[in-house]
């Protein structure tokens, strides 16, 4: 039972006021792309067992989609960010690194 | 034989006595007992039978351990089966019966299995019950399945009711021993958030049995006024009858309160599961007795000494009037000095360790009693009661050297931590070599959302037995400040880990020591499963059943863990464990359900009409969450006659569809063209304002998910609708995209599909009825088709759509959903005279059929693309992009071979049954029979007075005319022609009236 | 190795020396430097296809590698449920083709799995579903599945504890499968396993892939905890780890690792001989031979390797099932407990060759891998030994690329 | 006349708490840039408030203005005024990139008043109650819905739930204020 803290209206909300929207960071290949590309942005999947960046949707609160950076083995929580991210804030990308020195980095 | 003491009995009030029956029997107890210390006070020792065998089985313990005393409680809505007696309150009028036995708990048929057990051994069904092939279904099956379960079914709807609540604290501290007590203390004092609960009705835990000294009072007064103190902080909440059930990720920990099962049908809810968020949790659980393996350690009066002393010193019942005690520890004879105390006869104390000269083991020679250290229970006399022991050495093979008559047995194999909830969530257990236990390991604790512990165990929990440490570590571990409670206690010198009694002990013995007794699972079957391979712990419980039971193996785990690890030869900590799940204890799938039942199961949506449609013949049909009429019965009438019947009336007067179910979302802002042209698959931002246009919206994997009309409002704004089912679904893709994606376009959205009561007005008389109402001009010239136009009508604030779905003259009105009933009554009122009627979703599902309307949901499954349905004509050529459109690209959706929308006619005018499938010559790769179509809508239709249908055909639109073999029920064959999918009205004349 | 044969005459024989005689069902081998094929996962699909490799095709020089003990994933956590009533072709075909293997399993492996054909119900509870239902009913009646529709009074026989009225959700009817049934989980990884032992396979526990070892594009063999090991082919059958085995032979699926979460009531007498599958509410129950209630669930939404759930989704079935079962509300949760399954696109498996020549990948069994084991076993041998198999034509990992979807919950709410 | 009829027209039960639906509300979503000046003229303009920062409602007399998110307020007037507001605050906004939607009628309203109010949210709410700030609208779902609430008083909450769950909402609240379930019994 998860709890995450909407980065939008500060609250930390529980698994319940969510909704889980997938790996995050995707890029969107629309007509003109190659069919590899098309199918790994709609369905190929890091998945990784270990650190994985999401999206969530605070839809029982504000209603805002936001990002989470999550270990999908312990279930930690190293932070959560605006959807309206490029990549990973360099600050949460240095913390995670100091708590998972050998991670390889959220592409 | 067990019997009520004439004095004692800390727990129970003699002034107020309470009958109940067990099996048509009437009883009494007093309040204060359990209903297993009301049966042994009553006389009853033995209570059931096991779950294998059938054997006779008695109380073993005094709390949650329980294996044995399980019975079935209450009547009628409010029976239960497998109540463990030794965690159910008495109350006045409990009717109980024992279970798992037939005819009676004295003579029991299934007890045959115990006479053939040596044929029986752990795992025996793999290996027969094979031949012939049919006979486990239909032979063995059944029989393996009447002797099997437990309680009896119930019978009916509960008549109870449960509710949930939320709590947030910086602690909750799990147990109400000292322990427990100690670390509420500590963390009140610290200014924390406290919870401090316990399962049990009472306060203080083994401590109070003990006769401990804290601080220099009796252990029963510290906890008192302890209690007294917590309660006057306004930072703690204690709680009394809740069982931390289950530890779950972020501190998320299920508290099950007991409110009622003590005062059944009192109008409170029976239970009440706690969802409480913890900071961090201090599980101060203690820990539980483990049994010793020794030959009818199953038979009725063969109890844990801790839970002999128990009821004694709490209830003021003894378990038998002679009771010899085997034990590896001081402890149990802390027993043998409670029943001197009241006044009952110790045989014999028989101690395997080679010597007993702890402070304990003194006291109790000093009162008289013999002390055989060395020695062990050889096996047990009696069957449905101990008639006596017969002693051997320890370290022998089990020759009987005495014989010792008894009427019961206390036993102590030592003690094991409760580490459910530490290991719920990852928590992991070290082996402590001295005192045979598992216990938490400091190092590695569950973790929460920000990566540290997350719980900490104290006192037994933690693997420390006595009372001074206990109360210095719980303290310690709360944050306690100054000093720790003191405590005085007995001196006890160290335990010796006996796994089997004795040492020795050959098959026939083996084959007679229990280590699971409910589900009869003996010393033998463990090490049948080590010799057969079976070695991984979980194959070993699996394959033995060992710890599956309703105890979920809380006393025979150790035990169990121990015989397989020796049979292995390998070290203890190296075989491991298996898995904590939750529940702790069982809890009711009442509690789970909680406030959920009846009206409040689930919400139901209403529009604003929904009571009228209720009081006038509704038939219903679920859609979503909402309730829509499917059409409205009148007297005498069948659902299929009402349907044709407002069909006609639509088609021939005038008819009224309550549309507010429809999603309806406003998109605005400068770029909320360019963002529909992404969303719809044509061209919104060319709608000029006062207009409507249908259009259609594909999921990015291609397929069409949603339909609907776009109203161009301003400038800079679009009403959007969807269908009932989509409007949530489709407000939140919408602001999905607008966040995540395109976060610098200037869009924004808000979904008012609950501010309108929509009314469609559909039929010849349409536009008589609105201007009979009277307000806007509807006229032909004024207010053409797919337009929109907005004022006063019948003095109603309306927005009317002119748009249609059945093909005939059709008005969709929009009034603000307050005033959604009068304005469906006012038009009732002015329709009178011009047949107005109202008419239902199946009508209007039948309707747009005849026309060739598709329909979400029906010509669409999350497969299809809109060019499946002939949709390009929706499907703008202009862009270079819109969400699904990459999709469609890809080559199984081009792919000239797809299932297309045709209309399909029987060639006998019946209707094809709805989703049939169309079969092709042949079978494919896998003996399959060939298919090239499937029927996706289907109906009769009044107006046509023939069947209609509509269906996607492989090539379909090229193979006009030709007659498909439908293969229905039972070899039956629907030949059906490829057709047009517009039935009726092609050129739209009627509704462009 | 030589297996004495199980059987009544046996027990009794052993019974006379206290049982003191039986043998291993299995040994413990140590690795050999080099195998003809490696099956990771010593699941009931990695057992499966040894098991088939082996007796169809003659390839014996087999390893199954297990990161724990064998049967200790999805195989030994599941609920047990045999069906093959799927609307689409590939999945009716597959799982058809398993459920048809499970009627004669006990006696081809001489264990005792237990497997009972007491019909299997799903209900329809909703006019949607009941649509959906009616056609795959239909399209089983060409696939060679045998399925019915059935009307609520001949549900309300055959499950006389089932609330039919509603009021929320009355039973319309239920799509019947009169041999699906239930098997004993365990008992399918260790007869299998067993008879693997027996052809001289070695199931090889305790043992870890670290590594996945190619040249040029074509498989090597594995790294493990217990040293290296050479192999020609390579099958990755690793339900809930499926992505990171991946990784480590080079190559990404379109998979998701997501929780499934099951329970079960204390045992009572019999009183449900059926399997029900109510998808409108998202739950689904039968009763084992010791009498509890098994009783599935939802799937959580989010990435999860922990095999632990979320508790509501826990309360969403438990409270649909009681309007259900009203009788539930009296019984107690003995035991709940999680799963890690493999979501892909479209829900339906990969059985597939992939970017590295050699290894091959099956996964993506999501909620219903267990009534798939040996159709599962039996394609992938095929798959492995052939090159290709017209099982598992359809299941490719490309075919998300080509936009060839197998999507079963048209017709179902749920794949369970 | 008006035939304008609130979901429930003011149901009402006594348990150990009072609940009652509330009738009919004017409430006005509105979008837009908050920290603008023509948003913050726009607010005091229509409820005499200031532009309430995160998670807070701004209350005066009848009116009022609540945070939703951040880009979102809710404006609340008396019902008769949501139209004359709605073209008031269109005015005030123009020129801006804005939405402004009438909700008054998509929404229904209840009142919790008595000592023990909170403990009726608290088995409906998964929301920390000891840790809810005076003047704080949280939104949130009550047991299998949205719904928003705030201290409206010393013993009393105000909750805004979806008009067509207004039923749903109330049999919430009727089991939950039954004698005898009081959370925290003296």
């Amino acid at each position: 039972m998860l709890t995450l803290e909407c980065p939008y209206c500060g609250v930390k909300a529980e698994e319940t006021e969510l909704t889980a929207g997938g790996e995050a960071h995707l890029k969107r290949y629309g007509p003109g792309s190659s069919d590899e590309d098309f199918e790994s942005y709609l369905f190929v999947r890091k998945n990784p067992k270990g650190v994985h960046f999401e999206r969530w949707r605070h839809a029982y609160g504000c209603g805002k989609w936001f990002l989470a950076a999550r270990c999908t083995a312990t279930l930690e929580v190293f932070g959560t960010y605006p959807a309206q991210s490029k990549e990973p804030p360099a600050e949460l990308q240095a913390k995670i690194r100091a708590k998972r020195p050998n991670w390889e980095g959220y592409r | 034989m067990s019997t009520r003491l004439s004095k004692g009995g800390r727990l129970i009030d003699r002034t107020k006595p309470l009958s109940f029956t067990f099996n048509g029997r009437r009883m009494k107890g007093y309040h204060g007992d359990t209903l297993a210390s009301a049966l042994l006070g009553a006389g009853q020792t033995m209570v059931g039978r096991s779950f294998k065998y059938h054997r006779p089985r008695g109380v073993m313990a005094s709390g949650a351990e329980e294996p044995n005393a399980l019975v079935g409680l209450g009547q009628g809505g409010r029976f239960e089966p497998n109540q463990r007696t030794t965690t159910t309150e008495l109350f006045e009028g409990a009717e109980t019966i024992s279970q798992n036995h037939w005819p009676s708990l004295e003579f029991d048929i299934g007890a045959i299995n115990n006479k053939v057990a040596r044929f029986l051994p752990a795992g025996f069904y793999y290996k027969t019950f094979m031949f012939p092939r049919f006979a486990w279904k239909h032979v063995f099956e059944p029989i393996v399945r009447q002797s099997a379960g437990l309680g009896k079914v119930p019978q009916h709807r509960d008549e109870d009711r449960y509710e949930y609540a939320y709590a947030f604290a910086d602690v909750v501290i799990v147990g109400g021993g000292i322990a427990g007590i100690a670390s509420a203390l500590a963390a009140g004092r610290a200014g924390k958030r406290v919870w401090l609960i316990e399962q049990s009705a009472h306060w203080g835990g083994r401590a109070v049995v003990d006769g401990v000294q804290i601080d220099g009072q009796d252990a029963g007064d510290w906890v008192k006024n302890a209690i007294e103190t917590l309660g006057k902080m306004a930072n703690v909440t204690l709680r009394g009858r809740t069982m931390a059930a289950g530890l779950y990720d972020h501190g998320y920990l299920l508290a099950y309160e007991r409110i009622a099962d003590h005062t059944p049908g009192d109008g409170r809810p029976r239970h009440r599961l706690w969802r409480i968020r913890a900071g961090h949790v201090v599980t101060a659980t203690g820990a539980i007795e483990r049994p010793l393996s020794f030959a009818g350690n199953d038979i009725p009066g063969v109890m844990l000494a801790s839970a002999v002393r128990d009821y004694v010193v709490n209830w003021g019942v003894s378990p038998g009037d002679r009771t010899v005690i085997v034990t590896n520890s001081d402890d149990a004879y802390r027993t043998a000095l409670a029943l001197l105390d009241a006044g009952l006869v110790v045989p014999a104390v028989i101690d395997a360790r080679p010597e007993a000269k702890g402070e304990l083991p003194e006291a109790v020679r000093a009162r008289g009693v013999r002390v055989l250290a060395g020695h062990g229970i050889a096996k047990v006399k009696g069957g449905k009661e101990v008639t006596g022991v017969s002693v051997c050495i320890q370290a022998g093979e089990g020759a009987e050297i005495e014989s010792i008559a008894c009427d019961a047995v206390a036993m102590s194999g030592g003690w094991s931590p409760v580490v459910h909830l530490w290991s719920h969530c990852g928590g992991k257990l070290l082996w402590d070599e001295a005192q045979a236990m598992f216990r938490p390991d400091p190092k590695r604790p569950a973790t929460g959302d920000d990566g540290a512990a997350m719980v900490t165990a104290v006192g037994a929990a933690n693997g420390i037995l006595t009372p001074h440490e206990i109360l210095a570590d719980a303290h310690r571990a709360a944050g306690g400040t100054g000093t720790a409670p003191g405590a005085v206690a007995a001196v006890e010198a160290p335990m010796q880990p006996v796994w089997i009694m004795p040492q020795g002990a050959g098959p026939a013995l083996r084959m007679k020591m229990w280590l699971d007794p409910q589900n009869d699972v003996k010393v033998s079957d463990v090490q049948l499963a080590a010799r057969e391979g079976y070695e991984s712990v979980e194959h070993t419980k699996r394959y033995t059943t060992l710890g599956m039971a309703t105890d979920q193996g809380k006393i025979s785990n150790i035990n169990g863990l121990a015989v397989l690890s020796d049979a292995l030869s390998q070290a203890i900590p190296a075989t491991g464990t298996t898995t904590f799940r939750p529940p702790y204890t069982p809890i009711s799938m009442g509690a789970i359900a909680g406030e959920a039942r009846g009206e409040i199961f689930q919400p139901l949506r209403r529009t604003p009409m929904h009571g009228w449609h209720e009081t006038h013949g509704a038939h219903w049909e679920p859609v979503g969450q909402w309730r829509r009429a499917y059409c409205y019965l009148r007297s005498g009438e069948g659902v299929h006659d009402a349907v044709n019947r407002e069909i006609r009336n639509t088609r021939n007067a005038v008819g009224l569809l309550d549309a507010s179910t429809l999603g309806k979302i406003i998109v605005k802002g400068p770029d909320a063209g360019r963002f529909l042209d992404m969303l719809y698959t044509n061209l919104m931002s060319t709608l000029p304002v006062g207009k409507c246009r249908y259009g259609l919206m594909c999921t990015e994997n291609g397929f069409l998910s949603d339909d609907g009309v776009v109203v161009r409002l301003t400038e800079d704004t679009w009403l959007c609708h969807t269908t009932t089912g989509g409007a949530e679904r489709i407000h939140g893709w919408m602001e999905d995209w607008l966040q995540c994606e395109w976060w610098d376009w200037k869009v924004y959205t808000a979904n008012v599909t609950e501010e309108y009561a929509q009314v469609a007005v559909a039929g010849p008389n349409a536009r008589k009825l609105l201007e009979k109402l009277g307000g806007m001009d509807v006229s032909k010239e004024a207010f053409p088709a797919m337009e929109w136009r907005e004022g006063t009508l019948g003095g109603f604030r309306a927005r009317i759509y002119r748009i249609s779905f059945s093909g005939e003259l059709s008005y969709e009105v929009a009034v603000p959903a307050s005033e959604g009933l009068a304005f469906w009554e006012a038009l009732l009122k002015a329709g009178e005279a011009l047949g107005v009627m109202p008419y239902g979703t199946e009508a209007m599902h039948i309707m747009r059929a005849e026309k060739g309307f598709i329909m979400i949901g029906d010509e669409t499954d999350g497969t299809v693309i809109p060019q499946d349905l002939n949709l390009q004509w929706a499907i703008s050529k202009k862009k270079d992009d819109y969400l699904g459109k990459r999709a469609q690209e890809r080559k199984h959706m081009v792919d000239p071979d797809r299932w297309k929308l045709v209309g399909l006619e029987t060639l006998d005018g019946s209707v094809i049954p709805d989703g049939a499938y169309a079969a092709a010559e042949g079978v494919n790769a896998n003996g399959q029979r060939n298919m090239q179509g499937r029927v996706t809508s289907t109906y009769f239709s009044p107006t046509l007075g023939k069947g209609i249908a509509m269906g996607l055909v492989k090539r379909g639109p090229d193979r006009m005319g030709e007659v498909l073999d439908f293969p229905v029920d039972n070899g039956k064959v629907v030949k059906a022609r490829i057709v047009d999918p517009v039935f009726f009205d092609k050129d739209g004349e009627k509704q462009n009236v | 190795m030589g297996l004495k044969r199980y059987s009544v005459f046996a027990i009794v024989r052993e019974a006379m020396s206290y049982h003191q005689g039986w043998e291993r069902a299995w040994p413990w081998p140590k690795p050999k430097r080099k195998y003809d094929v490696v099956i990771v996962g010593a699941g009931g699909h990695g057992l499966a296809t040894a098991y088939y490799l082996g007796k169809n095709f003659g390839i014996t020089n087999v390893a199954i590698i297990e990161k724990g003990w064998l049967g200790g994933g999805n195989t030994g956590r599941n609920t047990t449920i045999i069906r093959s009533n799927y609307l689409q072709d590939p999945s009716a075909a597959i799982y058809e083709k398993a459920r048809s293997l499970y009627e004669t399993m006990s006696q081809d492996l001489n264990y005792n799995v237990m497997f009972s054909p007491r019909g299997l119900l799903m209900l329809g509870q909703t006019e949607h579903e009941v649509r959906g239902y009616k056609r795959t009913v239909y399209a089983n009646n060409l696939q060679g599945v045998e399925t019915r529709w059935i009307e609520p009074d001949e549900v309300k026989k055959l499950v006389p504890i089932i609330n039919i009225a509603g009021p929320r959700y009355p039973v319309l009817g239920a799509l019947y499968q009169a041999r699906g049934g239930t098997a004993r989980h365990d008992a399918v990884a260790w007869g299998y396993a067993r008879a693997c032992s027996a052809m001289g396979m070695d199931v090889i526990q305790q043992c870890e892939v670290t590594g996945v070892r190619s040249e040029g594009g074509r498989v090597k063999g594995i790294d493990t905890t217990k040293g290296a090991i050479d192999c020609d082919k390579l099958g990755l059958v690793v339900a809930g780890n499926s992505s990171v085995l991946a990784e480590m032979a080079g190559f990404r699926l379109p998979i998701e690792s997501l929780a499934l979460q099951a329970l079960v009531s204390e045992p009572i007498k019999p009183c449900m001989d059926v399997v029900v599958m109510a998808n409108t509410v998202h739950g689904y129950m039968s009763q084992s031979d010791k009498g509890e209630m098994v009783i599935g669930g939802g799937t959580d939404g989010f990435n999860n390797y922990t095999q632990r759930g979320s508790f509501h989704h826990i309360e969403e079935t438990v409270r649909s099932l009681i309007e259900t079962f009203p009788m539930l509300s009296r019984l107690k949760m003995l035991r709940q407990w999680g799963g890690i399954v493999d979501m892909t696109g479209d829900r339906s498996p990969i059985l597939s060759k992939t970017p590295v020549e050699g290894v091959f990948v099956n996964c993506g069994w999501g909620t219903g891998g267990f009534k798939a084991i040996p159709g599962s076993g039996w394609a992938m041998a095929e798959l492995m030994a052939r090159g290709h198999s017209p099982l598992t034509e359809e299941f490719s990992m490309y075919r998300f690329r080509e936009g060839k979807f197998i999507d079963e919950s048209v017709a179902a709410g749920v794949a369970h | 006349m008006s035939k304008a009829v609130s979901a429930l027209s003011g149901v009402s039960h006594k348990g150990f708490v009072q609940v009652s639906e509330a009738g009919l509300r004017g409430m006005i979503t509105v979008r837009g840039d908050l920290g603008s000046a023509a948003m913050k003229k726009a607010v005091k303009a229509a409820t005499g408030t200031a532009v309430p920062a995160q998670r807070r409602i701004e209350v005066a007399s009848d009116r009022a203005a609540a945070w939703m998110s951040p880009d979102e307020l809710l404006v609340l007037v008396p019902y008769g005024e949501a139209q004359a507001t709605v073209a008031a605050l269109e005015q005030a906004l123009a020129g801006t990139h804005h939405l402004v939607a009438d909700v008054s009628d998509a929404r229904a309203v209840f009142t919790i008043r008595g000592a023990r109010a909170d403990e009726v949210l608290r088995k409906l709410c998964p929301v920390d109650f000891d840790a809810l700030a005076e003047g704080e609208i949280r939104r949130t779902r009550a047991a299998q819905v949205a719904a928003a609430f705030w201290k409206s008083g010393p013993e009393e909450f105000t909750l805004v739930s979806f008009r067509s769950v207004a039923a749903y909402v109330m049999g919430l609240l009727e089991v939950s204020v039954r004698p005898g379930s009081e959370l925290f019994p003296a």
